[in-house]
């Protein structure tokens, strides 16, 4: 019934469903406090809030021009970037700064957005600062994307630009235009290969996966701290294949066949 | 009514999401066909809400105009539109539609075309930012040379790759070639093939606690 | 001549959007204005032929199940309505469901496993596939957040750092030659559409 | 001292500078034309190889997910592509999964025709229009053709077409040329082509994405393109000159103002020029 060469899929799947089950019970202890190492740029979101009330200009939010993916390998990545607009939508509304969210070109995304931006404004208390006007629809393509983005900075001016996301070669334009502008940067993506762009041009950059544990972290939300110790699980494992693996192959053992499981 | 709110999308999610996985894990055709089903949905469900951008878009632009009336917000107001019509209709109306010489002529002279610019702006804002950043050595306040190792590391796999993909360093620097791929083929791989694997459990972590109805950005936003 | 003024409105366009690398200016803000309004506008209606051939005409042809994903895309636009919009959390979690199951089959082989074999398969080929395990082994503890990078894991950790920023760097130089490609395209366009024409050459 | 405005104005000024002699070094080899050689790499030799070596009549797949403002970059590598596998003999299905394929597609084919080698549309190549894919969309297609695409870009049903009578899935390609332009794109094709079906895959891309396509060469994928460059290098292997090499001359001249910045910030804090 199980197909093979899916085994070792499913052990890791199961490693991880178990490693779940077993932190979601843990969360039910109030008193249940995992230490997670501290990633500074998350204070410099709230130190960039500050700044675009002092100089009046407004916070910028992006999660890139193709960064409303639901139905791709990188829906986690929307989700996690709508944590951290959930985190920036309180935080403005807290320090009374007006939110520009910059829509990708993904329309079947625009109601979670939002809705989350919605949300968050609502849970801060302060519903009549969401502006639908804030919400940024461009078109698609980096094209539009960067030129509307840019345009705005030019327009309206940027105090922080956190850019969270899916990025793809439409960050260059947008995070340079927003440091030429004298905006901060702070952002991330769990896309490798447009990290070297955030290490380059952001004041604080959240280095690839990071964006996960530090999305975890702005939610303070247990269940969603518990997705990073449960990602150490999975930690362990590989590196257990890794170690194990490298030692049988050493022995002489056929690891890819094992491994093709 | 409150279970329709919540409960009952967060239970589709994860219905949807189980039948894809018990696809890919059992033999069981139901599951395929299930499977199948869903993915041929997707196109679907994607390409009819493209009207929802152009919505937000004409909405966001009119409001900008009404809240401040001057010349760069009514160019955002009028000539997204006027462009708007001249593309759609020329599609639209002009037979052979995109294949028309009409379209065409459009599609290549200005959205082809300035499609390719904003790519190659790029390559000056990139270059600005790598001058700024590839700075191996650098002095502190107090005048002392600090060397940045982080800083070299990225400076080498950034400057030994370009060298190697521009024609001239090709041909006058014995080896760069060799030199450049082996930056790609292995400490590029060793870094990247890390950070593949991290932000795939990253990712599977949050697929799991999506399907599990407690990712908070789809279960409590309404 | 069409084609001197197809070039000469291409490179208008060109110069309008390079301005901003100057300063803001007016022409500037047209030539986005114009690309946005021409971007969407061949995005819906190429969208608009998508659901027509893949929704409408089987739908006609007999397969009432399209209907569904019809109606499902259709419930997007109760977000613009505030008493109905939570419709709108069937059809985005259709997609989300299985974006996470199709993303999770995948992933867990083609991402995990299977980069572990190969990097254990690497390591017995010779010295470079000994450094890409040191690499894999050290950048991949940077990603552990539940200690302080200190001790030895601070070591891996610095060591496994070198290694990912010359990836980024790969990453950046491929980039920043696209880009030049593109510039040079540009260039080229500008000189084959407009100048050439132009001088009659 | 400088404010930070002022500091910025500098900065920039210094940028705008670099950014015209770029300008300048790209422009002359365009008038001017340098003609250097090129230097062949494996992975665009195994992608070769991986075209060539299979039997006559072998059905392609091309997921064609073009960007139109992205052809510089790429259309050395379509063309020589195209040529390659219509010299073979190979059939050809194009499925397009971008709103711009169907049309830069058919502008390719204008330029290649594939009629002068002896092909006819609907027995020897077909091509199906943009639907907006994604990765799920890829494991439909390898699943089920039909479930996609129920109809080819004139609008002409799937089953009146002679190429695609017996091909409905996966079973039917024997090699699937994978286009794509966002880099991480490629694990669909290692997820839902070689992960579940081990289906022969080499790839099409820009620069950027050669090393995010490495990890996965040359195990899980055959071969690759990535960017102008390579582009250039097939029409090279393969003989079918094309637009890469103004290309290659250009990039030359364009890039050495930068190179020399670069190393001009490096060299400034030994000579007492860096400031705070």
């Amino acid at each position: 019934m199980i197909k093979t060469g899916t085994y070792l899929d499913l052990l890791l799947m199961i490693v991880i469903v178990a490693a779940t089950y077993y932190f979601y019970e843990k969360t039910k202890d109030p008193t249940w406090k995992p230490f997670i190492r501290h990633i500074p740029a998350l204070d410099a979101i709230r130190e960039g809030v500050g700044k675009s009330v002092e100089e009046d200009k407004p916070v910028h939010f992006a999660m890139g021009q193709s960064g409303g993916q639901l139905y791709s390998n990188l829906v986690s990545m929307t989700l996690t970037a709508l944590a951290f607009l959930r985190h920036i939508t309180i935080l403005c509304a807290e320090h009374g700064a007006r939110l520009i969210v910059h829509l990708p070109s993904q329309t079947e995304s625009i109601p979670l957005i939002e809705g989350t931006a919605r949300e968050g404004f609502g849970f801060a208390g302060k519903p009549e600062m969401y502006r639908r006007d804030d919400m940024r629809y461009y078109g698609r393509g980096a094209l539009t994307w960067t030129q509307g983005v840019t345009a705005s900075y030019a327009e309206e001016g940027v105090g922080l630009n956190l850019s969270i996301g899916i990025f793809y070669s439409d960050c260059p334009i947008s995070l340079e235009m927003a440091h030429i502008m004298g905006g901060m940067n702070v952002g991330g993506t769990g896309r490798w290969i447009m990290v070297y762009a955030f290490a380059m041009m952001c004041d604080y950059v959240f280095l690839g996966e990071e964006i996960y544990a530090a999305a975890a972290q702005v939610s303070e939300d247990p269940i969603m701290i518990s997705g990073i110790l449960i990602e150490e699980v999975g930690k362990f494992f590989v590196y257990i294949l890794l170690i194990v693996g490298t030692l049988l192959a050493a022995v002489g053992l056929d690891v890819a066949a094992l491994l093709s499981l | 009514m409150a279970m329709f709110r919540r409960e009952i999308p967060t239970a589709v999610l994860s219905f949807v999401g189980v039948v894809i996985l018990l696809a890919f894990f059992t033999t069981l055709d139901i599951f395929e066909t299930i499977k199948g089903v869903f993915t041929s949905w997707i196109p679907v469900i994607s390409a009819t809400s493209v009207g929802l951008g152009l919505i937000y878009m004409v909405y966001a632009q009119y409001m900008n105009y009404q809240r401040n009336k001057n010349l760069n917000n009514l160019i955002y107001l009028v000539v997204p539109l006027v462009f708007f019509v001249i593309f759609f209709g020329t599609a639209l109306v002009v037979p052979g539609n995109i294949s028309s010489d009409a379209y065409q002529w459009l599609y290549f002279h200005i959205y082809q075309n300035v499609g390719g610019v904003i790519y190659a702006v790029m390559f000056f804002t990139l270059a600005s930012s790598a001058i700024r950043t590839m700075r191996v050595v650098t002095k502190d306040p107090s005048g002392a040379l600090q060397f940045r190792l982080e800083a070299a590391a990225l400076m080498f796999g950034g400057i030994i790759y370009t060298l190697r993909q521009i024609p001239l360093f090709q041909v006058y620097l014995p080896g760069i070639v060799g030199f450049g791929e082996w930056i790609m083929l292995v400490p590029n791989v060793g870094g990247g093939r890390a950070a593949v694997m991290a932000a795939a459990l990253g990712a599977i972590v949050v697929g799991i606690r999506t399907l599990w109805g407690k990712e908070k950005t789809t279960t409590e936003v309404d | 001549m069409t084609s001197v003024i197809g070039g000469l409105i291409g490179t208008l366009f060109i110069i309008s959007v390079m301005s901003m690398l100057w300063k803001d200016n007016i022409f500037f803000r047209f030539g986005q204005a114009a690309i946005m309004g021409a971007s969407i506008a061949h995005y819906t209606f190429m969208n608009f032929q998508s659901v027509h051939n893949n929704a409408i005409k089987p739908i006609l042809a007999g397969n009432v199940l399209f209907i569904i994903p019809l109606i499902l895309g259709l419930l997007t636009y109760s977000r613009l309505r505030s008493d109905v919009s939570w419709l709108a959390k069937y059809p985005t979690n259709v997609l989300i469901g299985v974006g996470t199951g199709v993303m999770i089959a995948g992933t867990l082989r083609g991402q995990i496993i299977d980069q572990i074999k190969q990097t254990i398969l690497d390591a017995f080929t010779g010295l470079n596939g000994i450094l890409i395990l040191i690499g894999v082994v050290t950048a991949f503890s940077f990603f552990i957040f539940t200690k302080e990078h200190t001790g030895a894991l601070g070591t891996s950790v610095k060591i496994g750092r070198v290694f990912l920023m010359i990836s980024l760097g790969a990453n950046f130089s491929g980039e920043l030659v696209w880009y030049l490609t593109q510039m040079i395209g540009r260039m080229m366009y500008i000189l084959n559409e407009f100048i050439w024409p132009l001088l009659g050459a | 001292m400088a404010t930070v405005k002022e500091r910025l104005a500098k900065t920039t000024r210094f940028y705008q500078i670099i950014w015209a002699l770029c300008l300048i070094g790209m422009f002359i080899p365009l008038v001017r034309p340098l003609g250097l050689p090129v230097v062949l790499s494996e992975p665009v030799k195994d992608y070769y190889n991986s075209i060539v070596d299979l039997p006559e009549g072998s059905v392609i797949a091309v997921s064609f997910g073009a960007s139109a403002a992205l052809l510089d970059e790429q259309e050395a590598q379509f063309l020589a592509t195209w040529k390659t596998i219509f010299q073979q003999g190979h059939k050809v299905i194009f499925y397009c999964t971008t709103e711009d394929s169907p049309i830069v597609i058919r502008n390719e084919l204008i330029v290649v025709v594939p009629e002068s080698y002896g092909y006819t549309y609907g027995t020897d190549y077909v091509i199906l229009p943009y639907s907006p894919l994604g990765e799920a969309g890829q494991a439909a297609f390898a699943q089920s053709i039909r479930s996609i695409y129920s109809t080819d870009i004139n609008g002409d049903s799937l089953d009146e077409i002679p190429l695609m009578e017996d091909i409905d899935n996966e079973e039917g390609i024997d090699l699937l040329v994978y286009q794509y332009t966002s880099c991480t794109d490629i694990e669909w094709a290692v997820r839902q082509w070689v992960v579940p079906f081990n289906t022969p895959v080499i790839a099409t891309t820009l620069g950027c994405c050669g090393p995010m396509a490495a990890p996965y060469y040359p195990t899980q994928i055959q071969g690759f393109l990535s960017g102008s460059g390579a582009g250039t290098e097939l029409e090279v292997v393969s003989g079918n000159p094309g637009p890469g090499a103004a290309m290659g001359d250009a990039k030359n001249l364009g890039i050495l103002p930068f190179l020399a910045a670069v190393l001009w910030m490096n060299i400034k804090p030994f000579i007492g020029k860096e400031e705070k």
